[in-house]
């Protein structure tokens, strides 16, 4: 069904970076390799999106989540020096966790695959067009009225909100 | 040097008429490409670190290397050489994986910044759509390899140095980001062919002069080059994030670093000062490798003399700094940006065509603008240093010194 | 080409992964490390179904983006509340933190 | 399917790029001498023996600047697909970015005003 070709040894390297690297997240006890481990998640993720020819956001997840989240969740682990503290990795509800997800993981496995609630789409072999919307035309819906314009600027005003939230949270106010 | 665009179809060509398939040919076609591409920083990187010893020492009116090979070239092999015979330590608590692992991240993130420069009209390696801002993400995952580094090491001085150059570096990110929104607004491209080949009319550093002093001062921030080198400032304190690194891996953090502010001069170079334009290119491609060359060359010797010629600043000054000048005069160039660029627009002298004669009253316009955040800046400047200056007077003369020295660079809000 | 299933079950299998994260480990950090993860596997979904089923309409790449956003924002506060918690109660452990039980 | 070409050297390229600096590595290996003493590999703190945790307590100012740049980044990378599209934008997109633009600069305003950029 798959042919052998760059594209798909190209999917097949970044789907083991991404579900490898989230496997060694949930696992790993060191928080700093947990984040390296997320780093490598979050890179086959990028990968994905190239795959998909959504280019500009493959650059984004590089930008934002590697070169800023995972940097300022570093910085909290630091701050928390919350590596060394805890002995135990799980908590007592670990066994039952893992049925739950992975009961979780059939059911989604089996609504990607089969079309158990009917004819869904997710069956599709091929994309419907080899014509792909660019950045033009994401930069263009962004700031038009009858689209994303709204979003747009509630994004900006989610993220200033969020930045005084956290700094006023996150400063120590007693010095 | 890099063939693989122009001619790959020859190259397939050849390949697939040998009896190779055609996927092994494109393969091979590409890895070809790849080696060239990154060959060209490894061989520069020798004679960087020649020119900028040289250039240093004249700067102090000293000699500088000139006694292996002619005028001193072959000091750096020598110096190659000498490091791969040193010994390789390791501290006690590394984390040893990782703690390989950062030189070599150091290393291969400045080497893929080139896959997207374009030397010439047919030479680049990738042009890709989003070529600008897959170098700041390469770029950016700069930033990992300097916490790795910083915290394999199991040094709390590297830990440390680790923390406020990844500080620094984040902080930036965000002038060398929003400089670089400009030439996109105004080319309505992000591939860096695209850009180059909008620069036919006129280069973007009299389009966006605010813009292009914004991009080489982040640069040199993002670099670590003087005068913001002031983590691993080497006459002062031992090093940064790297102190525990010895031998080859240490070389590499070095050789990333040179290449790095190499780099940046031809991102420059590329952004802003046309690419490979210059007289004759458009006939004889070639060309273009000698005038991207040249003016990268000058660019980056005007950053080797800023290095031996101005001090360092403190770590707080750096932050006012960025945040307090940089940051909101990058803001504001945005805004003026993109209201000229609507305001030239809507009365009919955007440039139609790509030569300088159509392009002159956008960039006359766009200019008057720059030059007005300028003055607007130089006068905030001027006023908070006199306001600083009589407060200072005020408190000296109320505690009896005279002592009125004081730094320009603090905040304006105070 | 790679059929639309397989995009969707790697990014299922993260999402799950992710789910487990949160609901079994005990420090905070990690508990938002899972919980970007779920993110992800949400933005790779909404990538493939734009592209295999919408890709002249701009809706997945929008949503993709405004999931950075609040990836960003969710980051940025929750990082915060660990660190704040952290000063008062000297532990990163969510069972420790247990003064809204009463 | 140019398009998938240029990605492919990019793909190759991440694949390569690790080898350039790993063999000089490697050949310092099989070169350099390799005699490994405990007070040569103890960390190097200026001479000083090293005191207590690696992990030092880190001030909150470097969570608060990686914030500040987080949230800029965040909208920076807004701004690119609009700044991309600038030119086939009227007045409204200028003004979509004025908004935009001004509540990123509230937030730098906000953080200034609360002293959140100084070093301290």
């Amino acid at each position: 069904m798959l042919e052998f070709n760059a594209q798909t040894i190209a999917f097949i390297v970044f789907a083991l970076f991404s579900l490898g690297g989230a496997l060694g997240v949930v696992t790993t006890r060191n928080l700093i390799h947990a984040t390296l481990y997320l780093i490598l998640s979050l890179f086959g993720a990028a990968g994905f999106f190239v795959l998909l020819s959504a280019p500009f956001l493959a650059a984004v997840q590089v930008l934002v989540y590697i070169g800023a989240i995972a940097i300022l969740i570093v910085f909290a682990v630091m701050l928390t020096r919350s590596m060394t503290r805890i002995s135990d990795l799980y908590n007592r509800q670990w066994l039952l966790s893992a049925i739950v997800a992975g009961i979780l993981f059939v059911v989604l496995l089996a609504g990607v695959i089969v079309p158990v609630w009917g004819v869904n789409g997710t069956q599709i072999d091929r994309p419907v067009s080899d014509v792909v919307a660019g950045t033009v035309d994401l930069g263009k819906a962004l700031v038009d009225q009858n689209q994303y314009v709204l979003p747009f600027e509630v994004a900006s005003l989610l993220l200033t909100a969020a930045m005084i939230g956290a700094i006023v949270i996150a400063r120590d106010d007693q010095e | 040097m890099n063939e693989v665009v122009c001619s790959i179809n020859h190259v397939v060509k050849c390949l697939t008429d040998a009896g190779v398939t055609p996927d092994l040919a494109n393969l091979l076609t590409i890895i070809g490409g790849v080696v060239l591409v990154a060959t060209v920083p490894l061989i520069t990187v020798i004679f960087l670190i020649w020119i900028e010893r040289k250039v240093a020492a004249r700067v102090q009116d000293r000699l500088g290397p000139n006694r292996v090979g002619p005028f001193g070239l072959l000091q750096t092999v020598a110096d190659a050489l000498k490091m791969l015979t040193k010994e390789d330590i390791t501290p006690i608590g590394a984390d040893k994986f990782i703690y390989n692992l950062a030189p070599i991240i150091a290393f291969a993130t400045v080497i893929l910044i080139w896959a997207v420069i374009p030397f010439t009209p047919l030479h680049i390696g990738a042009d890709l759509s989003i070529g600008l801002l897959y170098f700041v993400a390469v770029a950016s995952i700069g930033t990992v390899k300097i916490m790795i580094a910083g915290w394999s090491s199991n040094n709390k001085y590297a830990l440390l140095g680790a923390f406020r150059t990844i500080a620094q570096l984040l902080s930036y990110e965000v002038p060398l980001v929003l400089s670089l929104l400009i030439p996109v607004m105004i080319a309505g491209t992000m591939s860096m062919q695209g850009l180059v080949h909008a620069q036919g009319g006129m280069w973007y550093v009299f389009m966006a002069p605010v813009a292009a002093v914004m991009f080489f001062i982040a640069n040199l921030a993002e670099t670590g080059r003087a005068p913001f080198d002031l983590l691993e400032a080497e006459s002062e304190i031992i090093a940064g994030y790297n102190i525990e690194y010895s031998g080859f891996k240490w070389g590499m953090f070095m050789a990333g670093e040179f290449m790095h502010a190499f780099t940046a001069s031809l991102l420059a170079a590329v952004i802003f000062l046309g690419g490979w334009w210059g007289p004759g290119v458009e006939q004889v491609p070639v060309l273009g490798f000698l005038y991207l060359g040249l003016k990268t060359f000058v660019v980056y010797l005007f950053s080797l003399v800023l290095r031996s010629t101005v001090p360092r600043v403190r770590i707080d000054q750096l932050m006012a700094l960025n945040w307090k000048w940089l940051v909101p005069i990058s803001v504001a160039n945005v805004l003026v940006t993109a209201f000229l660029l609507q305001l030239t627009k809507a009365l009919g002298l955007a440039p139609q065509t790509g030569d300088f004669a159509a392009a002159l009253p956008q960039t006359i316009i766009l200019l008057l603008g720059n030059l007005a955040i300028v003055l607007v800046v130089l006068n905030l400047v001027r006023n908070i240093g006199r306001n600083e200056r009589m407060a200072a007077a005020a408190t000296d003369a109320a505690v009896g010194h005279s002592e009125d020295e004081r730094v320009a660079v603090g905040a304006p809000g105070h | 080409m790679i059929p639309l299933w397989m995009y969707l079950a790697v990014a299922a299998g993260i999402f799950c992964i992710g789910t487990y994260g949160v609901l079994t480990r005990r420090n905070a950090v990690a508990i938002l490390m899972s919980v970007e993860l779920m993110l992800n596997a949400v933005n790779i979904n909404l990538v493939a179904f734009w592209r295999y089923i919408e890709p002249l309409n701009m809706a997945g790449q929008a949503f993709a983006a405004f999931v950075f956003v609040v990836a960003a924002a969710e980051a940025a506060v929750g990082l915060a509340i660990i660190i704040a918690v952290y000063r008062n109660r000297r532990s990163v452990i969510v069972e420790d933190v247990n003064m809204l039980k009463w | 399917m140019a398009v998938v070409h240029e990605w492919a050297f990019i793909g190759v390229f991440f694949s390569l790029a690790w080898v350039f600096p790993f063999l000089p590595i490697l050949g310092a290996r099989l070169l350099a001498p390799r005699k490994p003493n405990a007070i040569k590999q103890s960390t190097y703190e200026c001479g000083v023996e090293t005191v207590g945790d690696t992990w030092v307590q880190f001030k909150v100012q470097y969570y608060i600047y990686g914030l500040i740049f987080l949230v800029f980044d965040v909208e920076v990378v807004f701004l690119f697909p609009w700044a991309l599209a600038y030119n086939q934008l009227d007045f409204f997109g200028f003004f979509a970015g004025l908004v935009f633009i001004f509540f990123l600069f509230d937030a730098l305003v906000y953080a200034w005003r609360k002293d959140a950029l100084e070093w301290v």
